[in-house]
């Protein structure tokens, strides 16, 4: 869009803090501009309002006590950051679990990807000024986590995998829900598309706007729904299939040319694939039991280390676990994705308008805690 | 020719989006006004603890064993417990909890070796002061069945 | 000497009389719609919207205007105190003007000027200047975001909205209230002058700072544009001021238009003319609120080049139309 | 997997068969460890560069005897992650990949200000997480309490 406007004049530069409280820096992220009447000459995200210090406390902690940090990580994508947690570890100590709790594990953490990206449509169209899709996708998504509510007795910051299972068996009940709920979302697109995706306004809001090209992305170590809105299909769950995934039919959603509007476009299909994955883990899903019952709470891996990489619902994450034989994490780093997609807005956001900026800001889907761990 | 297709699609999407919104303002209303109605708590649901009474003592099973002060990776629990006489176990005088800590993990209630703890479906804990949410379970449970 | 007197005095007893009347209905009239814009807002969201205070949250809003009433008035530092100040005023003044030309029904009209639909226009370019000197004085680079962005965004879509009204006026000879409805007796003008009447509507939405038009006070990128720094009276009177003004653009809608006090096609059904010309009114105001709450934002050079490429040519053209149809049929 | 091939025939040329090791099972989710002196880490990443991988992770352990820092390069093929470790000292310094990935502007950030391994030619180290003016390295054992400060062979030996 930049191209079509006369070379901005560089003078009477001033600079504006976007955030730390702004309605839609989507938590405490405060980007620095300098701006040329509107439009952006620097964009610099200064993070770290939101740190934790999650890697220390991992390293202070037992495996399992490290399992509700995890989903406070990104606590959009809660579950799917347990659910990754516990791989890592499980592939370090060598613990199986049963079957069922696989099947249960990737349901839910499918689940959990949708409800993500429910929300994300919700804020991202509040960014664009329109309010109303928000309350809808909310709806939607509250139906999700009244499902996990009943199985893992949160709606939030689930900690519901464990070494070697999950805390709880899912019922009848359940599935008869998350059923009913594919179907629901389904018949929901419709609307969605009537309100949103063919909107015009929404429409020039979103096209060429803040493209984010293969290049820049390689530079920029950005992944996710991001990426493949460039055109590269690349998801750790077909890449690296972990868990069960290799054993479901499902599509990777690539876009074009990387603009706001391909995000939005793979986010959205992104979410009836997770349909299908549910679907079909619900048609498989085997007897047996939910939980390994041999594992200790205070599981001791092996020295060594493990470097574990899985799709969480902004792009790749992974955990980075080194073990010195005791119970507690010699080394406990976390591969966040939005920390590579919030970087490469240094770039993206130059020669937007400011308008423009909060739209690409929305678009890339950012979780800021998740940023400054 | 494009400029007014684009002027006619356009302007046909607006009317689409009204559409939608339209007969959203004639559907139920989804969202519950809470304190008029309440909602029941999913059987899972996970609220701080408490000490679960069982029918055939009459009283908790804690034994002040401290796994799960062990376990808890907040350090929310403390426990204190006595003996009766040389011989028997321990058992627990006081279970108090810093509710205001606590993560709601659930580790300490997976951890006990006797299943005396249990998920409460309290919801509504706000307090005016931080030490509201200091607790002592085995206080509470006896004020409970009293 | 006496008669004049007295008829000077009459016209005087009306004009204040109308003027507190003018004032008590402004006011009710922005916190009813405030209230209504809510309560639209919920149900097109699936939700209640306000329901404690009062019977379906009926005086939610009056109760807001007296919490808004005992908030401090914080003038932030380094601000210009006197333009700061005055901008509010400033924004209230003009908007309660227009009612003393708008014609509610065949004898409540204030003051049925010749230069009534003028008046109108003058005085609502009027709050652009309030909003300006409220954006710069603030001192604070959101409110003057939003002060320059409203200033452009009103040059813009007043040249389509008065040429979209000067197309009725060429059919009615006329810039009288009176005149432009009693012409509408038989048939409303919506239906001669359909193109006239969408750009109108979509001109005076951008007027009143709505969505989607509301790039001045866009909250997802300027935090509240141009009020951002103010406070409580002095941020309600931005608010009142907004509500007022969307009332005064779907009246003028109305009467230019939608036959003002005339019911469809002749037929009054027996309804006092007073209530068609506000039941119509008030129908325009909710279609407002239905923008409002579908719409996304349109960005700042869209808006641009919407009006230049695409409202000021149309209107233009529709101009040109109606012109030579009158002149040669 | 031809990505990854190419680097490992690059490498092998550059280090020696000895700083190469395979993990042919993926068993630690990595398929070639490489370990790299400092000095030569700005040509190693370049190879990396040139065959399309990218910067996923970059993080730094502490030990007793050293600093070591990890980085993680990817490509968008299916079984490809390689680990290059670089020792250094703890008072040392380690050349920047900034040149190189636009990424390790902000890792390395993170790194200096965690652990503080100094990255020479980087544009700009400020702390990037933690307040503009800590001076404390967070992630090294000498902070806080910690259950374990070990030598690198303990670990890896």
């Amino acid at each position: 869009m930049a191209e079509q406007f006369a070379e901005p004049v560089r003078q009477h530069l001033y600079s504006l803090n976007l955030g730390p409280q702004h309605p839609s820096t989507h938590g405490v992220l405060r980007v620095l501009l300098t701006l040329d009447g509107e439009y952006i000459v620097e964009a610099d995200p200064v993070i770290g309002y939101g740190h934790r210090g999650h890697e220390k406390m991992g390293e202070n902690r037992t495996y399992l006590q490290f399992m509700p940090n995890t989903s406070r990580i990104d606590y959009l994508s809660g579950l799917l950051y347990n659910h990754g947690f516990c791989l890592a570890v499980e592939k370090l100590t060598g613990i199986e679990p049963p079957e069922r709790a696989r099947y249960i594990r990737v349901i839910c953490a499918e689940l959990n990807r949708i409800s993500s990206h429910l929300l994300w449509f919700g804020t991202y169209l509040m960014d664009l000024g329109a309010f109303t899709p928000f309350l809808y996708c909310f709806d939607d998504r509250e139906n999700i986590l009244d499902i996990l509510d009943r199985v893992s007795g949160s709606r939030l910051t689930y900690s519901y995998c464990r070494f070697g299972g999950v805390t709880r068996d899912i019922d009848d009940v359940f599935i008869e829900q998350t059923r009913a709920f594919v179907k629901r979302l389904r018949s929901r697109w419709k609307d969605y598309h009537n309100l949103v995706t063919k909107n015009v306004i929404f429409i020039h809001r979103t096209r060429d706007v803040g493209v984010i090209d293969k290049d820049l992305a390689l530079r920029f170590g950005v992944t996710g729904p991001n990426l493949r809105a460039a055109g590269v299909p690349f998801d750790m769950r077909k890449v690296e299939p972990y868990e069960v995934y290799d054993r479901f039919d499902f599509e990777i959603p690539v876009g074009e040319k990387g603009d706001a509007l391909d995000r939005y476009r793979v986010r959205l299909e992104e979410m009836e694939q997770s349909c299908r994955i549910i679907e079909q883990a619900l048609d498989q899903l085997p007897d047996g039991p939910y939980r390994q019952e041999r594992v200790r709470l205070k599981v001791k891996p092996p020295r060594g280390e493990v470097y574990f990489a899985f799709e969480s619902a902004r792009g790749q994450t992974a955990y980075y676990l080194v073990s010195d034989g005791s119970p507690y994490p010699y080394r406990c780093h976390v591969r966040v994705p939005s920390f590579g997609n919030l970087h490469c807005l240094t770039e993206v956001l130059r020669e937007t308008l400011v308008a423009d900026a909060i739209s690409i800001l929305g678009s890339i889907d950012i979780v800021v805690p998740e940023i400054d761990r | 020719m494009g400029y007014w297709k684009d002027i006619v699609v356009g302007g046909r999407s607006l009317v689409e989006g009204m559409r939608v919104t339209g007969r959203a303002l004639f559907k139920p209303v989804v969202t519950v006004p809470y304190p008029r109605r309440r909602l029941e708590m999913s059987p899972a649901y996970r609220g701080h603890i408490e000490l679960k009474v069982f029918p055939e003592t009459g009283t908790h099973g804690c034994i002040a064993c401290g796994t799960c002060q062990r376990v808890c990776p907040s350090g929310v629990i403390k426990v204190q417990g006595v003996k009766e006489h040389a011989r028997s176990g321990k058992v627990a005088t006081h279970y108090v909890i810093d509710f205001t800590r606590c993560s709601l993990c659930g580790l300490c209630v997976e951890s006990c070796p006797t299943q005396t703890l249990q998920f409460s479906t309290e919801y509504e804990l706000a307090g005016p002061s931080r030490w509201d949410g200091v607790v002592d379970l085995v206080q509470r449970m006896e004020e409970s069945r009293s | 000497m006496t008669e004049a007197v007295t008829n000077t005095g009459g016209d005087w007893l009306r004009l204040i009389v109308g003027l507190i009347l003018v004032l008590i209905f402004s006011q009710l009239n922005a916190l009813f719609l405030v209230w209504l814009e809510r309560k639209v807002a919920g149900h097109i969201q699936l939700r209640y919207g306000p329901m404690e205070v009062g019977p379906h949250g009926l005086l939610q809003t009056i109760v807001d205007g007296i919490k808004l009433v005992g908030k401090e008035l914080i003038t932030p530092f380094k601000a210009d105190k006197k333009l700061f100040v005055i901008a509010p005023v400033l924004v209230f003044m003009p908007v309660l003007v227009p009612f003393l030309v708008l014609p509610f029904g065949p004898e409540l009209i204030i003051r049925d000027m010749n230069v009534g639909l003028l008046l109108i226009f003058a005085f609502s370019t009027f709050s652009v200047l309030a909003i300006l000197v409220g954006g710069w004085a603030s001192n604070n680079k959101y409110a003057l975001l939003g002060a320059i962005r409203s200033v452009a965004q009103n040059v813009a879509y007043e040249i389509p909205l008065l040429l979209s009204v000067m197309s009725v006026v060429l059919m009615v000879h006329s810039f009288k209230f009176s005149e432009l409805v009693m012409a509408q007796q038989r048939i409303w003008f919506i239906f001669l002058q359909p193109v006239a009447a969408i750009i109108y509507f979509i001109c005076a939405t951008a007027e009143t700072n709505r969505a989607p038009f509301d790039i001045p006070e866009a909250e997802s990128e300027l935090v509240a544009g141009f009020h951002t720094e103010y406070s409580g009276m002095r941020f309600g009177l931005f608010f009142l001021a907004e509500y007022t003004n969307m009332f005064i653009v779907c009246a003028v809608a109305t009467s230019l238009f939608l036959g003002g006090w005339h019911g469809p096609f002749g037929f009054s059904l027996g309804i006092p003319g007073v209530v068609w010309f506000l039941a119509k009114t008030y129908f325009l105001l909710f279609v407002l609120m239905w923008f409002r709450w579908t719409f996304p934002r349109v960005r700042f050079d869209q808006l641009m080049n919407f009006s230049w490429k695409v409202l000021i040519p149309l209107s233009m053209l529709n101009l040109l139309v109606t012109a030579l149809v009158l002149k040669f049929v | 997997m031809a990505a990854r091939d190419e680097v490992v025939r690059r490498l092998r040329e550059m280090l020696g068969e000895a700083a190469l090791a395979p993990d042919e099972d993926y068993a630690k989710g990595v398929s070639w460890t490489v370990q790299v002196p400092a000095a030569s880490l700005p040509e190693v990443l370049g190879v990396f560069k040139e065959a399309g991988f990218y910067l996923e992770s970059m993080t730094g352990l502490d030990f007793q005897d050293t600093l070591e820092i990890v980085y993680h390069m990817n490509t968008y093929e299916p079984r490809s992650r390689m680990a290059v470790r670089v020792l250094c000292p703890h008072d040392g310094e380690v050349p920047s990949a900034t040149g190189l990935y636009d990424s390790a502007l902000w890792q390395e950030r993170e790194v200096w200000e965690f652990f503080g391994v100094r990255f020479a030619g980087h544009p700009d180290l400020r702390p990037l997480l933690l307040p503009e003016d800590s001076t404390e390295r967070p992630l090294r054992k000498t902070f806080g309490t910690v259950h374990a400060y070990r030598k690198r062979e303990e670990i890896y030996g």
